[in-house]
């Protein structure tokens, strides 16, 4: 049996209540299937149902059920969870809107939105109407609609230019540009400096200043690692515009600069011994660097 | 009707006779351009995203202001595309390439006797620097759009890995070549692992395989950088590429 | 403009023509804007709308739409396309079903399975009748409801199990069967016999009757490869149960014996000079199964 | 309350309150057991499968009767968790081995010397020859179940594909011990592709990196079996799956 939330009951029961003029802990009673249910001496009269509620993804409301023992005509049941499964999450929300001038018979309104096989099958009438929910809907819809567009083409063709501009630069620079291959790796001789690939020279820069404890591991580990993925856990401000995050902008601006100004200090302006060279003057002692003015 | 316009139009029914055949239709999936009587409608343009494999990992429709090329910069699927780029010339240049003394000969012999292979090998080094570029810019784009923020929290965490995951791959390819400007660099790399507190000696030696870069850290770098870390990668990236769509997408505009 | 299928507007003019009381042709030209509209003068019958069509993924029939310049007071138009994309090409058929005992407004009816993040915003009547179309589906929905179960876990456990007992039975097979090592590679010294890893012998068996050229080549790309690779191509019977296509079964099961019985020949049966042996008296000369009886 | 009910009730606290808070509901999707309130239920039960990258090949529904274990001998599973199972312990022997000459002594060192060695090795033998028969059997349970019949035809040509690398796999591997047996047992293989009409001679050549089988086979062996057959039977891998889930899940009963 599908647990009923209590606030759904609640309102049913008052509906009820006031239908048949009974007290509410009477209609919740007999709802609850503690107590006998009240006879009808008249007919019920069926409100107009305006909007079924539409459970969003985030967070899905329970389906609005009302299934009670008591004698009734009528419920509208959508069967969401099986859709819900098939659309990943997106539910098909079931519009009816209908208004009935009158109802002799109460006009059955079935909306079904059934599995990916399952054709919907003739709707037998199995049950009578216990009380129609007034439709206020459980939770509003809040999300503006999203203007999209096709991914084919308008984001395919875009992508394909795009790989096909980087695929001609790449065989460009590769023509033009020799990697480097020096002497045979010796390891009597050491080159003097002796310099790590070019995204690890802030890193050796720093090196130079402090102790390797905290220059080559704490460094790198905290604010490298743990910080970096910890930074959306640590930045709480839910806003996405640059002008109200100044914070955060400001420090990963600050750190990029910081690491962008490390990284070009190793790479041009240290020679042997790691002393302060200029490029001009001495030249550039990355060998990597070296070798790229040796063009094929 | 002349002969010319005749055999246009045989080759047209024998073309849609082809394109409509149990073949085409079997290999070719509702609203590939490949099966006959394909038109541009909005039914099509969506089969088209979601009966293919490679492009289903787009969504069918995406938001418009994440098709401008300026949000993006197409960092993200040029980060992809490099990789695809270094696996595919990487495997090219392991056929002559042996992980031990014989690395420099190869490496040699690749250059100067080998068709194409000083190009290729220029194109997975400078591909490789490029996509460390490319990673670390797809990842400040993300930082600066603020597309971290829930629920993208994880896949940021992923990203970082990610961006990790890179840097390995290049600092492990980096000693392959067994020059001295390899085996310094990888040296000075592998001696800051050393001053981890505690355990650094016994990094440091499972990283180089012994005391310091000798062949067998050529051969552990090789597997590492062939193998072992592109095995990971994969893994996460399939992780970060899933969950951009069940996070709902690319980040809403600013 | 949505482009409506001819048999469509043909049925939807029928009916028109009988409710004004003109002819097919005028009704037709009214609805496709080539003629002023009739005034009409009563209040149209409003047909009892059954079912909507159901359109299957395989062969979607184009949404129902009447969509005209004329006045009207509703249409139904299952907005699907977006939807079916979603579901990846599962159209949530929509059913209403309503019987209103007298139209004094005519009951307004609409459904809408609106896309993921779009919820359905008020419903703003913006046409009027023109006029409904006597629903027959256009496709019958023939499938049946299949039994499905959940994945997880009637699926994923056995799965699960099933993994576990073969890491189980790997290792304990790795742990009691040494893979064999003989001497090192020696190009100068040819075993005698020189046999094929085991899925290659029946392949090699072959050989030793036949040329080369049709034993080695012939045999395994035309039947191994391209006969294989057609076979769904070639068998055009649609059944799948066994007793109605014998000749398939009978074709396949005639192979693996074939292949089965040409592998273990290979495999056990032949010796030195790829003359026959029995494994029982001259032993096995299969190498490997040489190495697997020294027991770890 | 007693000392121990208490604690027991701030364990619970302290689990739900991490289990619900920010960390593990940005890790974990709406559905898994680890996030705060799971229950089983028919929607949890769908998130389970929906919102995990691996197990999102699988439906959210599979018809009940390939439920039953007697259908499919769960052949088509067996089949990819070898493969994963080959790959791991794949990688792991990498590590060494050395496809030159060394490779003979290479894997004596394996068997004698290095800690479980013997043990991967023999997991990686075996379980290539179970791999290749268990594809096989996979392969005749879709043909009694007449399975390869519309709309699945495409994905059989894929299956046969699949096979025949399984078998390159299997076959390149064979090489790599380097020994009697390995050498002898890829020379038959090799000569056979000799016999190809027209382009024999020049197949063979390409096939051995020469005339025989040398060190030079030994390299070009052990990179198409290393990292080119399984890059390319993992794209045919991801389509065949995928083409299970379009062509409707696994084919009807009989």
């Amino acid at each position: 049996m599908v647990d009923i939330p209590e606030h759904l009951l609640q309102r049913s029961a008052e509906a009820r209540a006031k239908a048949l003029g009974i007290s509410i802990e009477q209609a919740m009673a007999e709802m609850k299937g503690q107590s006998d249910p009240t006879v009808i001496s008249k007919e019920p009269e069926v409100k107009v149902i305006d909007e079924t509620p539409t459970p969003t993804a985030e967070t899905p409301a329970p389906p609005p059920e009302t299934s009670a023992p008591a004698p009734a005509a009528e419920t509208i049941t959508p069967i969401k969870e099986e859709h819900a499964a098939e659309t990943t999450e997106k539910v098909a929300a079931v519009k009816i809107d209908e208004k009935p001038a009158a109802a002799k018979p109460p006009p059955p309104a079935k909306a079904d939105a059934p599995d990916e096989v399952d054709f919907a099958p003739e709707v037998k009438v199995t049950q009578r109407l216990l009380t129609v929910v007034k439709a206020k809907p459980i939770q509003k819809p809040v999300k503006e609609p999203i203007d999209k567009v096709n991914t084919w083409p308008h984001l395919m063709l875009p992508e394909f230019v795009a790989l096909m501009a980087m695929t001609a630069f790449l065989i460009f620079l590769s023509a033009i540009l020799q990697a480097p291959l020096l002497e045979e790796a010796n390891p009597n001789v050491t080159p003097n400096p002796a310099k790590a690939p070019w995204y690890f020279l802030g890193l050796q820069e720093m090196l130079s200043y402090w102790d390797p404890q905290i220059a080559g591991v704490m460094i790198p580990t905290v604010v490298g690692l743990i910080l970096w993925m910890a930074f959306p856990y640590i930045d709480r401000n839910p806003e996405t515009h640059p002008s109200k995050r100044k914070f955060a902008i400001m420090f990963y601006t600050f750190f990029l600069a910081g690491a962008g100004t490390l990284t070009i200090i190793g790479v041009l302006f240290r020679g042997p011994g790691w002393n302060w060279v200029y490029p001009w003057i001495d030249g550039i002692w990355f060998d990597d660097l070296l070798d790229w003015i040796h063009f094929e | 009707m002349s002969f010319r316009d005749r055999l246009k139009e045989t080759r047209a029914k024998a073309s849609d006779g082809f394109r409509g055949g149990k073949l085409m239709s079997s290999i070719f999936r509702p609203g590939s351009p490949f099966r006959k009587g394909y038109v541009d409608s909005p039914r099509n343009r969506s089969y088209v995203v979601m009966n293919n494999v490679l492009y289903h990992l787009h969504p069918v429709k995406v938001k418009r202001h994440g098709v401008r090329l300026s949000y993006t910069l197409c960092l993200g699927g040029l980060s992809f595309f490099l990789f695809i780029v270094l696996t595919i010339t990487g495997i090219w240049l392991m056929f002559y390439f042996r992980p031990t003394e014989l690395a420099y000969v190869d490496i040699q012999n690749l250059q100067t006797t080998i068709a194409f292979g000083s190009l290729v090998r220029n194109m997975h080094r400078w591909g490789a620097h490029l996509m460390v570029l490319v990673v670390f810019l797809h990842m400040s784009r993300v930082f600066y759009h603020g597309a971290y923020k829930a629920p993208r929290e994880f896949n940021w965490v992923i990203g970082v890995i990610l961006l990790l995951l890179t840097l390995l791959l290049s600092f492990t390819g980096y000693l392959l070549p067994w020059d001295q400007l390899a085996i310094w660099a990888v040296t000075v790399g592998g001696n800051m692992a050393g001053y981890v507190p505690v355990v650094g000696a016994q990094v440091k030696f499972g990283l180089f395989a012994g005391l310091e870069a000798t062949t067998a850290t050529l051969l552990r770098f090789y597997v590492l950088h062939v193998l072992f870390f592109p095995f990971i990668i994969v893994i996460f990236m399939a992780v970060h590429f899933w969950r951009v769509r069940k996070d709902g997408g690319i980040s809403g505009p600013l």
